[in-house]
This record gives structure tokens, C-alpha cells and sequence, in this order.
């Protein structure tokens, strides 16, 4: 196996595998931009792995007042899932328990123009108990449904697109500070326009393998070729000499392209944070339409 | 450089100008434009007569309309799609029964803006109106859908019968407004007295209306941050409907007055 | 005077038991003759259908109600204008067509005489001067007579039901109004809506006021117009028109007018079962029974056709329970001693249940019942749709193919309630389609010089392409003649005709009068001598039908 | 002395057919007695010198006035037709066909004055009755700033005031008025709080509450009589529907008699602006399928528009029926005028009571001036040919 250097971080000659998903794009504005982040963190939380959340979703970015449809401060949500109903499900589950419910927000549709779209304000609006009222505003129906506070406006449908999920960064150094402040520095460097990280802050301690070797049932399992503890105990362990941690990285993104440029600004920062293994996870190969190789990274974005 | 007709003189009768629609003539070159003919007074006269014709109906569906045009009824009436946009007064009944489309009017307009034609129950199904002065009576009356906007006053009586829809008048709605609202919005930047079918309801800062005034600011409305920023007062009505309607009545920046 | 042969087309005139039979018919001087001279017009019709002109027994197209709906519905004409021509006048046509529109699209139509089918008296001059405005065709009017209060006074007057009195005053009614028939609409019902918003809910009711019920107005007006024999016989708009479970109202309307000649209006509107949770269904069977078994009883459907109409109708409690179904707009207006009237712009629904039961039961009542004589075309214009829709109604009629695209379209949940899908494979002939459309109004109406083409009768002729698609033929006749003139060639009008005013007269005592005078006085806001219509301007030109008389 | 009639008045739009006339030299009285009916007929009947036709003010033969108006009519740019005081139904029907032909508009309205708009009937309808309806089971009539007993005169005994039976009379208006001394309740709010008055009514009656606490003790004592009768009717006329935002008014008025008709019969009556203003609404409604004011310019009927008086027409065609100053006025600045006879005073005909009623008219005095409706057929003619 051979990689290559980048600073002090050696760089495994391996790929990422990722998965075609479905994804839509919120953007949640409000009175302040404190209160659109809360709607946002608690309508992201607990959408880490397709696996065991049904979506993977995160903020996505900022948006200021100037470019939100109703001028208020804003924060863009991604979300995806396996295919367009299940994003569907997902965005109204999540639009109506974390955003409706959320002081001062409104939600609005982050992919104008998609030729694909889910109902949102469309099957929410029954929450009004049919004391809701629509407004088309620049061609675009939006719904007002009566809350306590006043109105919560939320859009008719939101686009579906299609995006790439699973895209990966494994980093690893030489103590977990240290491995830790790597896997920070790429996170906050991956993120972005069209990016993704489903897991708290962006970071996944336990990463994790499909299935597992001591069940039939179990969908998932720790990652024991990557466990430091596990390095003498398993025949088949990837944790390299002088590695104490590893944490990674987890993409989804709108595209190909967007993936595999966040993975190349965070293999970078990582490696200038003190990283000194940066590897991926993959399944061989076999499951996963699209791969990343870390080969193809070594310029600096 | 967009189709332009501006206006030679005052005409000898009113016009009828709902011919003049961007829709209708894309395509058409000048002198076809010019050969066209309208109904003023009792007689058809040449569009070229009345206008000065320049330009061509380009792709992007966009009419200008130079001039004081008072004495045309029904600019922008029936537009289903394309921009329409009036350097100057029109007469009455403009975009009356409009179904898609922005008129913008650079002037004030008459009475029966996006209005229903008499007898009809439905008006304006669609489309945007922005007006930057002020409009006559009834504008909006038995609008079904789509948005009158006005930066100056509403005559009285609009919104009469409106069914949903919004009329905008930052200036000030005029006194009746809304009789017989069943569904629709109507806004105004100034107080005025709701007739006894409506009632108070709340103060607040609609996120919709928000939204729509950012709109006009798109469609080249000025629109005050105040209004932007401030509270609103909503009335319910007409309650001898179905009370589904709503006056909102600017009630300052912080909702004080 | 224009003599015309009309060579070689298939003559369809049932009246004289013509078949198809290919033959030319000749017309001179206004009437059909058994020939003309070598210098005739010669009409060649081979290989077309030659057919008496269309005889309307019940529409609405003149008077104060019809006036009332143009007003209220000014929008559903504004898309429909009529050119102004150096002959003809120009118009407004839509559901509710101004009055020489309307002449001009019943001509052009292949119609040559119409009914109006319920006119106030109080109205007669109204109504007859937009009769006179409506060119093109022969007119009459019924004058409404269910709910007049001095007959409410002389029917409770001793013996007053069977009363020669009664018989004189339907007959001085008649001489008054130019009138040619009586109509009954919701005998009762009327006067206790105008009262206080009620209504008779059965024959028995008792309208308060007056001690009569509807059962004794029917009797005594029936009885009257029967006895008088007036040319067309008592024309009966029957209580509780479209509500579920009117059918045992109309049968009941049916058995006590036993015995004596009656007509029912638009009997699609009354013939409704009640099936479960309020919907009415449909008992059409029943009432198509009962007319088989009395051939002194005839009808005409009022089929209701998808789409756009008006109803308009003298029966003002039908017009406030539409008003309460939601209706935007509901024009009410009351006239003393006589009548209401209620209008409400209006629109049948394939999907609804209600509207295609409607209109599934009045194709029932034209492809079940057993005699076209007894069971005639009519939309009750333009209370089912308009007059204009008599083509697509007629293919309904006859190219079941098309009849069965149209039911697919229409509320299962209804059409499974109706015989329609039953096997009902019956295809109208045109020999039918003439006895629907002008045979048999034309005998009921005892116009005995119209509605067929022996020699003698009024050359009133209708020739149309044979077609297959019924629509287009109907809709669009090759040759129209009024009164013997070449009036409409393809779809164009070449003449204009005035048509003349048809009116009924019955002998009578003029004594009556000083027995309704005081009646007048106590009741009227009109003075007795000013009522009757002398002004011939209005009256004239007509052609009156006399009585056959007890 | 001499007594004629019964006849049918055309003093006013009541078209009262009972009237006995009688003429004692100069001296006209009606019985039953009405001021304005004999106004009407002695108005009609002395026309002393007064030559049959002018042109330009000068006596002129008829044929050469008709000559004359049928040349302005033909080479008009804008011609309209108008007025209709005291034209018959026949006059309508003629001025209408005339219309037609020469692509004029025609308004029984005033050309100059403040146009009504949009009609308010067509987006709720209307309940209305006759007289006779009226009288004999409304137990409430409401005036709406009217006054009948100055341009109605018969209507309150025709209505039944004064005669047997309980009737309240409420009369709508600030003025001091003949009918408002009349009234058993009287509203004295201003013209301008009308939309308001009646919007305050229909939520009132629909059992709403309402801010305005003055307004609507005012109106405690109308709703508690319209309450307990099961029949109610509401006058109107130009007092509630002349000038901006008359059709609101009207369509106020409708909406509360609508809404009253729930619980009770209720309806309306509309006073018209004249004698022959029924008429010729019902004439053009029935030639045009429009009512009001038609244009004929386009080659069809189409319904004005216009929300503002027209001021375009270069020749204008007013139809009146008899009189002094009556006739047929055609021209820019009344070039041409020619005396008709006076409908019911010396010319037969039909006209539409303001209920809809049609009555004949009679001409208890001869007269030789032709009718309007015949004029203007030799006119269509002469524009024809």
C-alpha cells in the first residue's frame, strides 16, 4: 500500500464510498438568527446515519437577511434519505415538529426550480385545522397556518435533488487532543455551500462497519479495524504505529463535485492540525456508486 | 430595447387598451404593432395613430407604455402572462380580470383597478399589479387571486367582494374597504376606520405580508423599512362571510400607536 | 308569395305516418299544398332529412323573469355578442340570449314555433312586447294560474271549485292576456312563500289564508281548463319540484288530475325517490308507469345537461332553497294576487351525485317510456341548459356509442342508481326524434297546423344534412322555411320573419267580469279596466285557437 | 268643468292607473289628489305656440327637424341616445333600434352626472315585489333617504300608510323631510355613514357584536322591529345608489334583505330617477341583454364601463315624451328639437311601473304631434336610406 505525505500526515492510498441520495434544502429564517439556529440544530438533530435515523441531515450555511426570501436571517438545512418519498417523510416530520414549533420561524424552499418536489406547507397546513389560508407570493404558494405566537409561513412544496452521500475522511494522531483538533480543523473547512456533516460537529468517534462479526442481526457494528484498543486484538486492524485516535469525517453533499472538494479542503486542514494518518472508509467497492480516491486530493484546494 | 409605445397626444375619446397586451403582440414587429387598431370613442383608430411605435416585441414578452394615458381604460386588462410596464396615469379598469403577468404603473391609475368586469363575480385570477401612485375606487374588487400594490391610496372600496388575493396600499386604503371579503388580504399603511363587519383581532408582524412587501421592493415599488420592520393590526372579516378575511392596518414600528 | 318544391329529400313526418319516405313537399302561400307550379323554387334535398320545424313546449325566453335573469347575469353574455347586420338587429346570447338573439338561434336551429311556459298575466304586455321583439318564430305564453288569489276566492266561494264562474274567469284570464294556455306552478306553494316564506309540502296542505289546498287547485283549474277545452290543456309545474321524494307528490298530482288532459313540465324535476341519507334517487319507472296507463297525461323531460344554466322559475321557494344551497347570486321577485319568481345562475356537474342523478333520470324518462308521443325534448331552457344544447341531447338520444362515452364520464355512484347501464341499448329514430321535437308538442299544444307537413299545415320546414355525427345535423340544418320563406340557409339567416303571436280564446259570460271586479278592487294595485290587453300593437299579429268547448 | 279617466298617471314612476282628472279652465286637479300628477298633466296639456319643431331655436316643419337630426345623427363620431323622461315602452324600443343602427350609446341616465359603475344586482341579486305585495304583507317599511311624499306622492297610501292594518314606517335620513315627519322611527345618520350604517345592520341582524356602541343602540330599535313581522320592506333609489359608491350601497342593501330573508320574507323597491327610467331599463335589457347604459359602438351591445362621465359625444339624441320642453333633442348644443306627444296625456303606449308592472297609457287629450317611437322610426329610416 502506498500513499503519500502531506505535511506530517501520511495519506492512505484508499478510497471513499459513497451512495446516490435523495436530498432537499430548507431554509429556516427568524426574528434572529440565535432562534433559526435553534430550529435548525434541533431539525438536524438526531439525523446522523441513514441507518438509524431514517435521513442524514445538517446546517448546511448561514444566510443572511439580504438573500432570504422574507429578508429575516436564515439558516440552510440539507436533508437526505435513500429516495424522494422518504425525503418527503423526513422534511414534514422534521419541518413540523422543530421548526413549526420553534418561536419566530418560517421555512422556506432551499432548491426553487427542482423539477422534483415533496409537499411540505401542502400536507402541513392541516395542522391549521382549516383555519389556515394560502398566499401565492412571486408565483410561489406559501402557507400561513395560525400558531400562538401569530403565523407560521412555510412553503408549499421544497425541491428534491439528487445528491451523494457517505463520502468520508478517517483521521487519525498521534493522542486524541491532538487527533481531535485535526478532525475540528477539517470539519470546520468542509463545511460550506452543498455540504453535509449528519454527526455531532461534523465528528464520528464510532465509526462503524456493516453488520457484524459476532451477529447475524445487527445491522452495524464498531469499526474494529479502526479501534486503537483493538490494535493487537484483531488480526485485521488499520490503526498504524503512533496512532492513539481516530475520528471521522462524514460527507454528504449536493453533488459529486461538491464531496469530493469539501474531502479535499478537510484532508488538508486536518493535515495541517496535526493529523498524522488521514485513510477512508469503504465497503470494497462493491456497494457504492460512487469513490473518492484520497489520490486525487493531494492538490490543495 | 423592449416594444415602446409612446403616446403621441391625448386621444379624442377614451380608449379601450386592453388590446395593447405584451402577450398578445410578442412577435409582432412595429408597423404590425402600429396597424393594430383600438376603440376610441365610437371609432377604431390605428394604434400607430395614437403611439409612437419603436422597438420590437422581444422574446422577453415586455410592453413600455410612455405617456399620460387617462383617458385609456383597461391597460393590462385579460393578461395572462409577459410584463407590462406604464411610464405614466392610466384610466380606469386597468388589468381588470388579469390572470398572470406583472403590470407595473409608474403613474396612478383609475377606478376598478384588477377589478371584475360588471356583472362578473371573479376578478383578477392571477398576476401582480404594482402601482406607484394612487388608485381609484374598488381596486381588487372580486379579485379571486394575485396581488394589487399600491405605494399611494386606495380609493374607497376596495377589495370590494374579494374572494382572496391581496391589495396592497401603502398609502392608505380607502374607507369601506373590504365588503364582502371572504378570503382575501387587504393592507394598508395608514389607519383607516374597518367597517362594523370586521373586527380586531391581534397586532402582528405577518411573515407573509413580509414577504410580499419584499416583493414589491423586486417589482420597483419603494417600500418604506419601516413598514418592513413594523407591527401590523389585523381585523377579521367580513364576518357576515366567512370572517376569513383580513384588513391588517400598519400600527407602527413597535406596534405603540 | 314564394312557392317552394322541396324535391327528393327523406320526409320524416310522423303526424301523417311518413317514415323517411322520400317525397316532395310543396309550400305556397304560407302553407303546404299538394303542388306548385313549374315556377316554383325547387330546394333539392336528395339524400337529406326533411322534417316538420321544431316545436318548443316549454322554455323560457320572454317576460319579467327572463328580463330579470339577463339583468342578473350580464357576465355570461359579454363573450357572446351578436353583430348588428343591414338586417338584423344586434344581441347578447349566452344562457339568457336577448330577444332577437334568441329568435334568430331558435330559427337557425331548425325551431319554427316556441312556448314560453309560464308568464304572470299582471306581466301580459311585458311579456308580450319582447314576444314581439323575439323574430323568426310563432310564439305563445302560459299564464300562471296555480296561486292566484281571486282564484283561491272564487274556488271557496259555494260550489265555487266546479263553478261556471271559475271556467269563465280562466277564460276572461285568457281573453285578458292573449295568453294560450294555464300553468300551474306549485299550486299554493307560491302564495305561502310570498307570505312568509312557507310552502305546501303535500296536496293537502291547507294555504292559510284562503281554505284551499293544492289537491282542489289542481282539480278546479285542471277541471276548468278541461271542460273549456282549451287547445292546449292544464300544463302542471307539480309541488315540491327537486326535492328527494317528490315522485309520490307528482303521482298524486297525476291521479287527481285523473281522467283530465294534462301536461307536466319538465318531469325529470319530479321524479325523484329518496335513497339513504337525504339523496333523492331515482323513481322515473314509476312515473313513466303511470303515464303509460293514461294516455290523457303527456310530459316533457327538462333534461339537465352538464354545464352552465339559469334556473328561473316561478316557483320561489325552489329559488330560496337554491339561494340557501349556496347560490352567489338569487333574484326573488313577488307579483301580487298571481305569482313569484326566483332565478339562480346555475351549474350541473358531472361529478356531483345530485347532477348526474338529474341527468341520468331524465335520459331515463326519454329511453324507458313507451310512447314519444307522451314524453317530449325539453331542457326547460334554461333551467337544465340551453335551448342550444337540444343537438347534443338528441345525439344522447340516438348513437348510444356516444350515450355511453358521455355516462362514463358522469357520477358512477349516480348512474349505478339509474337504469342506464342496465342494457339500455334504445337508439331514437328520426322518426322519434320528430315526434319529440315536433309532432307531438306541436298535437299537444292543438296546434293542428303545425308539426307536421300534410297538406294544409303552416310551411314551417326543416332540412338537414343526414349526418352521422346527430350533433352537427341537428345543430346546423341545410334549409330552414318559416311560414314558406327560405329563412336560414347553413347556418346563415337570409330573411327575417316576425313570427306571430299564437293565442288561445274560450267563450265566456262577461258577466264574470262583475264578479272579479270587486275581487280586483279588494286585491289588485292595477285598476280592473286597465288589466286586460287591448292595445293591438301588442296583440296583433296573431293567430288564435279557439276552444273545442265542453 | 271637465272630468277624464280613469287614466294612468305619468307623473311619477308609481304609474298610478285610478286617477280621475279634472279640468276647470287653467285649473288641474287630480283625484285621488296629487300635486305632482296634476303638474304633470297641465304641463302636458298647455302648449301654447308652441311650433312643432325648431332648428337652431327657429320654428321649423317637422319632416325638415327630422332631415336635420337623421344628417348629425349619420355623420356623428360619437352619437348617444338618452333621457327617457315619460317615454313609453314603444319610445324605448324605438330609441334602442336607433341605437343600434347608428352604433350609439344609449344611458336613460344623465350623460353628464356622475355614473353609476358597475351594477351591483348581478353579484348577489335582489328581492323585490309589487306594490300590491307590498301593501298587503310588509308590517316594515324602511325609507332609505327618500322622499316619496315629494316625488312619490302616492306611495305611502299605495303602500297602505294610512289605511287599515299596523305598519310601521322607518325613514333613513337626516333631512326633516314631508316623509321623514311621517315616520314611526326615524335613523338620522348622514348620507356618508350609509355603507357603514347598513354593514353595521347585517352583522347586527346576524347576531354579531359590533365596536361602534352609538351606531348600534341607533340601530337596537330598527332590528327589534324587523324581529317580530315576517315581512319587511326596504325603499331605495338614488339617495342610496347616485354617485361614488352607489353600487357598494346597493349591494350593502341587497346583502342585509338577503340575509334577512332568512327568518322573514323581505324585500325591495327601488324608486326610479323618472318616469319611463323603468321602461327603458327593461327595453334595453331585453334588445341588448344588458340594462342601464349600452354601447353599440363595436357593433354590439356591450355594457359601459365607465366609472366617470363620458364626455365625447359630438351628437347627442334626448328622448322625452311631451311637455313643453319635451320631445325629441338632437345635436351638439340641441341644434334640433321636435314636440312629441305627451305618453298618456294625447299618445297611447305601454310603461313599466317602478315595480315592473306594465300599464297602459291613455290619451285622454288629443294632440297632433306624432310619439316619440313614431319620430324616431322615421328617423332609423332616414338614417337608413
Amino acid at each position: 500500500m502506498t500513499g503519500y505525505r502531506l505535511g506530517d500526515a501520511e495519506v492512505v492510498d484508499t478510497f471513499a464510498e459513497a451512495f446516490p441520495m435523495r436530498y432537499s434544502r430548507v431554509v429556516i429564517t427568524a426574528a434572529t438568527e440565535a432562534w433559526a439556529l435553534e430550529a435548525a440544530r434541533s431539525m438536524t438533530g438526531f439525523a446522523t446515519s441513514i441507518i438509524g435515523c431514517k435521513c442524514e441531515a445538517g446546517i448546511e450555511m448561514e444566510v443572511r437577511g439580504e438573500d432570504t426570501p422574507d429578508g429575516r436571517p436564515g439558516i440552510a438545512v440539507l436533508l437526505f434519505a435513500m429516495d424522494r418519498e422518504g425525503v418527503g417523510k423526513r422534511i414534514l416530520e422534521r419541518v413540523g415538529q422543530t421548526v413549526m414549533t420553534c418561536p419566530t420561524t418560517a421555512c422556506f424552499d432551499g432548491l426553487p426550480g427542482a423539477e422534483r418536489s415533496v409537499p411540505l406547507g401542502r400536507s402541513l397546513r392541516y395542522f391549521g385545522d382549516g383555519f389556515q389560508a394560502s398566499k401565492v407570493i412571486a408565483g410561489e404558494r406559501f402557507w400561513r397556518i395560525p400558531v400562538m405566537e401569530g403565523e407560521f409561513l412555510v412553503c408549499e412544496s421544497v425541491g428534491v435533488g439528487r445528491g451523494v452521500g457517505g463520502g468520508n475522511l478517517v483521521i487519525g494522531a498521534r493522542d486524541e487532543a491532538t487527533a481531535l483538533a485535526a478532525a475540528m480543523a477539517a470539519a470546520d473547512a468542509m463545511r460550506g455551500e452543498g455540504i453535509a456533516l449528519p454527526f455531532p460537529g461534523g465528528i464520528v468517534r464510532s465509526g462503524s462497519k456493516v453488520g457484524a462479526l459476532s451477529s447475524k442481526s445487527l445491522p452495524a457494528s464498531t469499526n474494529h479495524q479502526m479501534a486503537p484498543t483493538l490494535r493487537v486484538q484483531v488480526k485485521d486492524s488499520l490503526v498504524p504505529d503512533g496512532v492513539a485516535a481516530l475520528f471521522e469525517i462524514v460527507i454528504d453533499g449536493v453533488s459529486e463535485d461538491a464531496v469530493r472538494e469539501a474531502m479535499r479542503r478537510g484532508l488538508h486542514a486536518a493535515a495541517g492540525a496535526g493529523a498524522k494518518h488521514v485513510t477512508a472508509a469503504n465497503f470494497g467497492g462493491k456497494l457504492g456508486e460512487f469513490h473518492f480516491p484520497l489520490s486525487e486530493l493531494r492538490d490543495p484546494p | 430595447m423592449s416594444l415602446t409605445l409612446t403616446l403621441r397626444k391625448p386621444p379624442p375619446a377614451r380608449v379601450l387598451a386592453a388590446p395593447l397586451d405584451p402577450d398578445g403582440l410578442r412577435g409582432l414587429d412595429a408597423g404590425a404593432v402600429g396597424a393594430l387598431e383600438l376603440r376610441c370613442g365610437g371609432e377604431a383608430v390605428p394604434v400607430g395613430d395614437l403611439f409612437e411605435v419603436s422597438g420590437s416585441a422581444a422574446e422577453d414578452g415586455t410592453l413600455v407604455l410612455i405617456g399620460d394615458l387617462r383617458r385609456f381604460d383597461g391597460v393590462g386588462a385579460g393578461m395572462a402572462s409577459g410584463t407590462l410596464v406604464v411610464h405614466g396615469n392610466v384610466g380606469s379598469w386597468a388589468g381588470a380580470e388579469m390572470s398572470g403577468g406583472v403590470l407595473q404603473i409608474f403613474g396612478d391609475a383609475g377606478a376598478r383597478l384588477g377589478a371584475a368586469y360588471p356583472g362578473a363575480r371573479a376578478g383578477m385570477t392571477g398576476g401582480e399589479i404594482v402601482v406607484s401612485g394612487d388608485a381609484g375606487e374598488e381596486a381588487g374588487a372580486g379579485m379571486r387571486r394575485g396581488l394589487v400594490a399600491l405605494g399611494g391610496r386606495a380609493g374607497a372600496g376596495a377589495g370590494l367582494r374579494i374572494l382572496a388575493g391581496t391589495v396592497i396600499a401603502l398609502g392608505g386604503i380607502g374607507e369601506e374597504a373590504g365588503l364582502g371579503n371572504k378570503r382575501g388580504s387587504l393592507v394598508s399603511g395608514r389607519p383607516v376606520e374597518p367597517l362594523p363587519a370586521y373586527a380586531f383581532a391581534a397586532r402582528l408582524q405577518p411573515p407573509a405580508l413580509r414577504m410580499q412587501l419584499l416583493r414589491l421592493r423586486a417589482l420597483g415599488l419603494t417600500v418604506d423599512e419601516r413598514f418592513l420592520r413594523g407591527v401590523w393590526a389585523r381585523w377579521s372579516g367580513d364576518r357576515t362571510e366567512l370572517t376569513r378575511g383580513e384588513l391588517l392596518l400598519f400600527d407602527g414600528e413597535n406596534g405603540s400607536r | 308569395m314564394t312557392e317552394i318544391r322541396i324535391s327528393g329529400g327523406a320526409v320524416h313526418d310522423p303526424a301523417n305516418d311518413v317514415d323517411g319516405a322520400v317525397r316532395d313537399v310543396c309550400l305556397k302561400d304560407g302553407k303546404v299544398v299538394e303542388d306548385v307550379g313549374p315556377g316554383a323554387r325547387r330546394i333539392d334535398a336528395r339524400g337529406m332529412v326533411v322534417m316538420p320545424g321544431g316545436v318548443d313546449i316549454h322554455a323560457h325566453i320572454a317576460g319579467p323573469k327572463v328580463n330579470g335573469a339577463r339583468k342578473l347575469t350580464p357576465d355570461t353574455r359579454r363573450d357572446d355578442p351578436v353583430n348588428r347586420t343591414s338586417m338584423l338587429r344586434s344581441g347578447t346570447g349566452g344562457l339568457v340570449p336577448s330577444t332577437f338573439t334568441t329568435g334568430y338561434r331558435y330559427s337557425l336551429l331548425g325551431y319554427t314555433t316556441v312556448v314560453e311556459a309560464a308568464a304572470p298575466p299582471l306581466a301580459a304586455r311585458h311579456v308580450l312586447a319582447e314576444l314581439r321583439d323575439t323574430p323568426m318564430i310563432d310564439k305563445a305564453f302560459l299564464i300562471l294560474m296555480g296561486n292566484n288569489q281571486v282564484l283561491f276566492e272564487l274556488m271557496r266561494q259555494p260550489g265555487g271549485a266546479a263553478s261556471e264562474r271559475l271556467r269563465d274567469a280562466v277564460a276572461w284570464w285568457l281573453e285578458a292576456t292573449g295568453g294560450y294556455g294555464v300553468k300551474l306552478v306549485n299550486p299554493g306553494g307560491v302564495e305561502l312563500f310570498k307570505r312568509d316564506n312557507g310552502n305546501v309540502h303535500s296536496l293537502d296542505d291547507h294555504v292559510a289564508g284562503f281554505e284551499v289546498t293544492p289537491r282542489q287547485v289542481l282539480e278546479a283549474i285542471g277541471g276548468a281548463v278541461d271542460e273549456l277545452g282549451l287547445p292546449h290543456p292544464v300544463h302542471v309545474h307539480a309541488n315540491n319540484l327537486g326535492l328527494p321524494g317528490n315522485a309520490d307528490t307528482t303521482l298524486e298530482t297525476m291521479r287527481t288530475l285523473a281522467g283530465r288532459q294534462a301536461h307536466f313540465a319538465h318531469l325529470q324535476f319530479h321524479a325523484y325517490g329518496r335513497a339513504s341519507g337525504g339523496l333523492p334517487s331515482s323513481r322515473a319507472p314509476a312515473l313513466l308507469d303511470h303515464l303509460s296507463d293514461h294516455p290523457e297525461l303527456t310530459a316533457d323531460v327538462g333534461q339537465v345537461m352538464f354545464g352552465e344554466a339559469v334556473t328561473m322559475t316561478a316557483d320561489g321557494p325552489v329559488g330560496a332553497l337554491l339561494r340557501d344551497l349556496g347560490a352567489e347570486a338569487w333574484l326573488n321577485h313577488d307579483t301580487e294576487v298571481e305569482t313569484g319568481c326566483g332565478i339562480v345562475p346555475y351549474r350541473y356537474r358531472a361529478s356531483s351525485y345530485v347532477h348526474a342523478l338529474q341527468w341520468g333520470i331524465g335520459l331515463e324518462l326519454f329511453l324507458l317510456g313507451k310512447d314519444p308521443w307522451q314524453i317530449m325534448l325539453s331542457t326547460d331552457h334554461p333551467n337544465g341548459g340551453s335551448f342550444l344544447s337540444y343537438p347534443k341531447l338528441i345525439r344522447l338520444l340516438m348513437d348510444r356509442g356516444f350515450r355511453d362515452e358521455e355516462i362514463g364520464r358522469a357520477n358512477q355512484r349516480a348512474i349505478r342508481r339509474t337504469a342506464l347501464t342496465d342494457g339500455l341499448d334504445r337508439e331514437y329514430t328520426l322518426n322519434e326524434i320528430a315526434i319529440i321535437t315536433r309532432a307531438a308538442p306541436a298535437r299537444r299544444l292543438g296546434l293542428r297546423d303545425k308539426g307536421h307537413l300534410g297538406i294544409g299545415a303552416d310551411a314551417d320546414v326543416t332540412i338537414y344534412h343526414d349526418r352521422d355525427d346527430r350533433e352537427e345535423m341537428f345543430a346546423t340544418p341545410r334549409y330552414v322555411i318559416k311560414g314558406g320563406e327560405l329563412v336560414v340557409e347553413e347556418g346563415e339567416l337570409h330573411r327575417v320573419e316576425d313570427g306571430v303571436l299564437l293565442s288561445a280564446r274560450a267563450e265566456f259570460d262577461p258577466e264574470v267580469s262583475r264578479v272579479l271586479e270587486p275581487l280586483f278592487g279588494e286585491r289588485y294595485t292595477v285598476a280592473f279596466e286597465h288589466y286586460p290587453v287591448r292595445d293591438p300593437a301588442l296583440r296583433e299579429p296573431a293567430r288564435v285557437i279557439e276552444a273545442a268547448g265542453s | 268643468m271637465s272630468e277624464l279617466g280613469p287614466i294612468t298617471c305619468m307623473g311619477c314612476g308609481l304609474l298610478c292607473d285610478d286617477v280621475t282628472v279634472e279640468t276647470s279652465g287653467d285649473d288641474v286637479r287630480l283625484r285621488p289628489e296629487c300635486r305632482l300628477g296634476a303638474r304633470w298633466f297641465a304641463e302636458r296639456t298647455r302648449l301654447t305656440g308652441k311650433p312643432p319643431a325648431t332648428i337652431n331655436g327657429e320654428p321649423a316643419e317637422v319632416g325638415a327637424a327630422l332631415a336635420r337630426a337623421a344628417e348629425l345623427l349619420r355623420s356623428a363620431r360619437r352619437p348617444a341616445v338618452s333621457g327617457f323622461e315619460g317615454a313609453t315602452v314603444e319610445d324605448a324600443r324605438a330609441a334602442v333600434a336607433l341605437a343600434d343602427r347608428i352604433g350609439a350609446l344609449v344611458s336613460h341616465g344623465s350623460l353628464d352626472g356622475p355614473w353609476a359603475g358597475a351594477p351591483a344586482v348581478p353579484l348577489r341579486g335582489s328581492s323585490t315585489a309589487t306594490l300590491g305585495e307590498i301593501r298587503d304583507r310588509s308590517r316594515v317599511v324602511v325609507i332609505w333617504r327618500e322622499d316619496p311624499e315629494r316625488t312619490h306622492p302616492r306611495l305611502l297610501g299605495r303602500l297602505g300608510f294610512g289605511g287599515p292594518g299596523e305598519r310601521t314606517l322607518v325613514v333613513v335620513d337626516e333631512r326633516e323631510t314631508a316623509t321623514a315627519a311621517r315616520a314611526g322611527l326615524r335613523l338620522t345618520w348622514s348620507r356618508e355613514r350609509d355603507l357603514v350604517a347598513l354593514s353595521a345592520l347585517h352583522a347586527l341582524q346576524r347576531g354579531l357584536t359590533i365596536r361602534l356602541d352609538e351606531l348600534a343602540s341607533e340601530l337596537s330599535g330598527l332590528l327589534e322591529r324587523l324581529a317580530t313581522v315576517h315581512h319587511v320592506t326596504f325603499v331605495y333609489g338614488a339617495g342610496l345608489t347616485a354617485g361614488p359608491g352607489g353600487q357598494r350601497r346597493a349591494l350593502a342593501l341587497h346583502e342585509l334583505v338577503r340575509s334577512l330573508c332568512q327568518e322573514r320574507h323581505a324585500v325591495t323597491l327601488e324608486l326610479p330617477a323618472a318616469p319611463g327610467t323603468r321602461s327603458a331599463d327593461d327595453v334595453l335589457a331585453w334588445q341588448t341583454g344588458y340594462a342601464g347604459s349600452v354601447d353599440f359602438a363595436s357593433g354590439h351591445p356591450e355594457l359601459v364601463m365607465a366609472t366617470e362621465p363620458l364626455d365625447e359625444f359630438d351628437v347627442t339624441l334626448r328622448v322625452e315624451s311631451g311637455g313643453s320642453g319635451g320631445g325629441l333633442v338632437a345635436g351638439p348644443d340641441a341644434e334640433v328639437w321636435i314636440r312629441t306627444a305627451a305618453a298618456g296625456v294625447s299618445a297611447e303606449g305601454t310603461a313599466h311601473r317602478l315595480d315592473g308592472v306594465p300599464l297602459a297609457l291613455q290619451a285622454p287629450q288629443a294632440d297632433s304631434a306624432p310619439t316619440a317611437a313614431a319620430l324616431l322610426a322615421r328617423l332609423l329610416e332616414r338614417v337608413q336610406g
